[in-house]
């Protein structure tokens, strides 16, 4: 399985992916965001970090950069892009992905563990999941997903909600919601749920001597649904 | 030729920050304030010497990166 | 304007060192000249209160590569691995603007680590504030934190542990201290020592513009009632700016073009290259024309002493200048060949084709002023008193209660979550443990680090104090696990020219010393801050160490949680 | 009485996200900008109905709070 992992001026999780997707079997290959044109590949990762600084809005800036043509092209064609973090933030920018990130509601950088909840399993991101509730970990300013009425209507219509925050048994209320989202909505995807945008980080729990190990779950699963 | 603009967030969308600054102001003895709403402030000079022209190129560039239109809305508040 | 020594006093020299000056040159300096010599001679830049007493420290041991001297002290941990650390203070910025006064602090000491050649690898701070009930105290306490969290965060660079006290002493004059390691293969460490003649002198980064003039001399000077007027010598931090001049330098440093790297920190453009010429035993010759300026119509004077963040000065090898230039174009930054390398052994600058300084670079440097500052014993506090009856009316809870309410004592982890503390993937042991814990990426090895304090202790007995906390981050590496190697140390102290605020640095110093050498626990690098004070009271004497162990097999990390139920707890040690 | 206030960096100040999103733009085809500073803006509802009152009212915030005056400047730029 070929991945590409994008690098934009300020994010910092690349290598990070590159190690998790490495790891569980992907050929990763970085990709610059001055580029034009994609790589062959089966996955594309918009990584985590502060691209451009996060200034005007997380995200903003790098959604207008050469290579998001390229992602937009190969999103459209039904190719397989996840954002994590501040990817997140990109394809939301980038209108890929429904809603925008606010500011997180109490205003802080929060950078903990939390338990998200899957809610759609008919996608190639979580079919055949041994797993309901993860352990992941976040750390981000700005992860409060909010959107209007009649978008927040559609998306639960189609069923476009990937992921809620929720506690370790999986009931999703506000004490589990770490962010202030709309609906505890800690990840969503686009209409044809090939786009996935998330705001945990599966990579950074790719290890036992690490905040754990759920992530290592989340990526043999995901190769093994692209095979 | 300077061009001011103001965005700010649509009514229904919640402002943390002017939340927590109104209650502040409020914790420092400025009791009077029904609300605070935060937003942003640009000045963006331009080589555009025609106000017409400079404004429309400046509702362009709100309309392309400024601002996120699912949450925000603009104005050009001044042009010198 | 004319030079006279009224105006040198206005740069915070002395009588007699603007004599010396003028001695040292045989005639009056320029505007400009003044404004270099009183720079370089500043106590922050010239530790001229400091050297006499820091030279007693311990430097060397089998695992130092590089001790005090350079931007960063750098120890071995095998395998062609070593590790680039430091600690440096930015309190008199951030208690002005605690926001970007925090920030810049970190930018600054994670730039002295990369301008070696390492990649940053872990964060820690050590902040201090005043009362919690005092009025400034929430407000600077916040903004602080916010700080260090947006500047640390940006970069990606993850913050593993530090320490957060409350000491009226610091009413008026909080300290915020950063802490950066780096991790660097042995065989491509850069120095800042330049070398050869009529090579190119490049600048690289953001642009100049009038940030924080005088602010080295500001770190120099305490705080008054007219601390207002010194406002506008806080500079604005640009963390995403830095991380594209982390990576474009680490790009550049692949190669072998570099001769000698020096990144822009307190008094700039003319600290960076008096130090790589003074190492060097050369001249350097600067147009200062050439020097990419953010406002139009800067003066010499401004540019040579503009202390604007992300900015670095490179002494490349000839004919590598395109090469160069490309890399930094990739990453938007700023790139200017602004001078050469000269056999004159002096600074010579030039702006619209005239001469605008020339100073022999020894005068600035081995010159500088050294003092042998009198000293006494500081008056220790009173013991406090506690009858045998009183401790029996105690009761165990209430204590228990009391001392974890304690906002001393209390858990601070509202502060480390909003730092991130597992960018990087490396991260085996988060805040909230006696050391952080980053593995060593792609290896079995882990580096462990601590960065502790105790004021109080410092304050009861000074050379006790300064043993105390030397051992304390001896004893937080061990608990984890850890081999302990070296230390960085921040010695923040009240004024140098009050005798018992000397007397309790002279004697932490030489606590510190004594302990350090016991435990064959050397110092590689360090900073010292002094004028911590309000007024005439000087804070309580606060050195900050910054300890650093090796875990050969980070599989052997140690950490604090209780494991099982029925196990047995000893107590060691007497 | 809505009051609206725009804080902008002092003008030697560094303004980093004015200058990415002057890039930004000038890379999206927007070539003829000289500059962009980036600053804030605040709608202060208060109850003070007396215009002056409003104001000092809100100086007073901005001069207490809202604003860094090491870095920043303010100006009320509207009251109704
Ligand atoms: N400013 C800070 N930044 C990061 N971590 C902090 C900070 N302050 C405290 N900590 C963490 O909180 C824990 C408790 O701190 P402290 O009370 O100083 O420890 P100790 O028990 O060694 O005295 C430590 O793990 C420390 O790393």
């Amino acid at each position: 399985m070929h991945s590409s992992v994008i690098t934009f001026p300020g994010s910092n999780c690349d290598r990070d992916v590159d190690v998790a997707l490495k790891k569980f079997g992907f050929k990763n290959k970085m990709v610059w965001h001055d580029d034009v044109e994609l790589p062959k590949s089966d996955l594309v990762v918009l990584p985590g970090g502060f691209s451009y600084g996060d200034y005007l809005r997380c995200g903003s800036m790098a959604s207008k950069s050469k290579i998001m043509k390229s992602v937009l092209n190969f999103a459209q064609g039904g190719g397989k892009v996840m954002g994590i973090c501040n990817g997140f933030q990109i394809l939301v920018e980038s209108g890929l992905l429904p809603g925008v990130l606010l500011r997180n509601k109490y205003l802080e950088f929060i950078c903990k563990n939390v338990f998200v909840k899957v809610n759609n399993k008919d996608n190639s991101y979580f079919k055949d999941d041994k797993k309901d509730i993860y352990e992941f970990h976040i750390a981000h300013n700005e992860g409060n997903y909010f959107c209007s009425n009649e978008q927040i209507k559609e998306i639960n219509d189609n069923n476009q909600i990937a992921l809620f925050y929720s506690d370790e048994n999986g009931n999703i209320n506000e004490q589990s919601n770490p962010n202030g989202s709309l609906q505890n909505i800690a990840g969503v995807f686009n209409k044809q749920k090939n786009v996935l945008g998330m705001m945990p980080h599966p990579e950074r729990m790719i290890d036992p001597a690490l905040s754990g190990e759920d992530g290592s779950i989340f990526f043999e699963n995901l190769i093994n649904n692209l095979k | 030729m300077k061009i001011s603009v103001v965005i700010t967030l649509k009514k229904d969308v919640l402002d943390p920050q002017g939340k927590v600054i109104h209650q502040t102001l409020d914790g420092m003895g400025f009791e009077d304030i029904n609300e605070v709403r935060q937003g942003k402030y640009f000045e963006i000079d331009t080589k555009e010497n025609d106000k017409k022209k400079a404004e429309a190129k400046v509702d362009e560039m709100c309309k392309k990166l400024l601002t996120n239109l699912v949450i925000e809305d603009f104005k050009i508040i001044g042009s010198q | 304007m004319i030079v006279n020594e009224q105006l040198a006093i206005d740069h915070g020299l002395k009588k007699d060192e603007y004599k010396k000056i003028c001695d040292l040159l045989k005639r009056i300096p320029n505007i400009t000249e003044l404004g270099i010599f009183s720079a370089m001679w500043n106590e922050h830049c010239s530790y001229k209160s400091s050297r006499f007493h820091l030279k007693n420290l311990p430097t060397k041991g089998k695992n130092v590569i590089q001790g005090p001297g350079e931007n960063a002290g750098v120890i071995d941990i095998g395998d062609n691995d070593a590790i680039v650390f430091k600690i440096e203070s930015h309190n008199h910025p951030s208690f002005i603007e605690p926001y970007q006064g925090a920030a810049t602090g970190v930018g600054g000491i994670m730039r002295d680590v990369f301008t070696m050649g390492a990649r940053p690898i872990a964060n820690l701070n050590s902040i201090h504030f005043g009362s919690p009930q005092h009025k400034k105290t929430k407000n600077l306490l916040r903004g602080v934190v916010h700080g260090i969290g947006g500047y640390g965060n940006c970069m990606g660079v993850p913050t593993i542990a530090g320490q957060t006290s409350f000491d009226e002493s610091y009413n008026g004059n909080i300290l915020v201290n950063a802490m950066t390691l780096g991790h660097v293969k042995k065989d491509k460490i850069f120095y800042s020592k330049a070398a050869g003649l009529g090579k190119p002198v490049i600048y690289v980064g953001s642009k100049t513009g009038r940030d924080g003039i005088h602010g080295a001399s500001m770190a120099s000077a305490s705080f008054d009632d007219k601390i207002e007027e010194k406002k506008p010598t806080v500079q604005v931090g640009d963390p995403f700016t830095e991380k594209l001049l982390l990576e474009a330098c680490l790009e550049l440093m692949a190669g072998d073009s570099i001769i000698a790297i020096q990144d822009m920190g307190a008094a700039g453009l003319t600290s960076s290259s008096i130090e790589m010429a003074s190492k060097g035993n050369l001249g350097i010759e600067i147009n200062l024309n050439k020097v990419p300026c953010r406002e139009a119509k800067m003066t010499p004077y401004e540019i040579m002493l503009s202390e604007s963040q992300e900015r670095m000065l490179i002494v490349l090898e000839n004919g590598k200048e395109e090469m160069a230039k490309k890399i930094f174009d990739k990453w938007n930054l700023d790139f200017a060949v602004i001078g050469k390398t000269t056999k004159s052994k002096k600074i010579e600058l030039y702006f619209d084709e005239e001469k605008v300084a020339d100073i022999p670079v020894n005068t600035l440097v081995e010159n500088s002023p050294m003092y042998n500052r009198k000293w006494k014993k500081a008056k220790l506090p009173k013991k406090i008193k506690i009858e045998k009856e009183q401790f029996k009316t105690l009761k165990v809870q209430n204590v228990l209660n009391k001392i974890l309410s304690n906002p001393n004592v209390c858990s601070k982890e509202w502060i480390w979550q909003q730092y991130d503390h597992t960018v990087m993937g490396d991260t085996i042991q988060k805040p909230g443990g006696d050391a952080g814990v980053v593995r060593v990426h792609g290896t079995n090895k882990a580096v462990a680090a601590s960065v502790d304090s105790s004021a109080v202790y410092c304050w009861a007995h000074p050379l006790s104090g300064g043993k105390q906390i030397v051992c304390e981050s001896w004893r937080n590496l061990i608990s984890v696990g850890a081999k302990p190697i070296a230390i960085t140390n921040c010695l923040n102290f009240g004024s140098p020219e009050n005798e018992e605020n000397m007397g309790e640095f002279v004697e932490c110093v030489q606590g510190l010393g004594e302990a350090s050498s016991y435990l064959d626990f050397p110092v590689v690098s360090g900073n010292v801050s002094f004028y911590n004070q309000t007024k005439d009271i000087g804070i309580k004497p606060t050195p900050s160490i910054g300890g650093v162990g090796l875990i050969k097999d980070y599989k052997n990390m140690v950490t604090m949680g209780l494991k099982a139920s029925d196990n047995i707890i000893l107590v060691i040690g007497k």
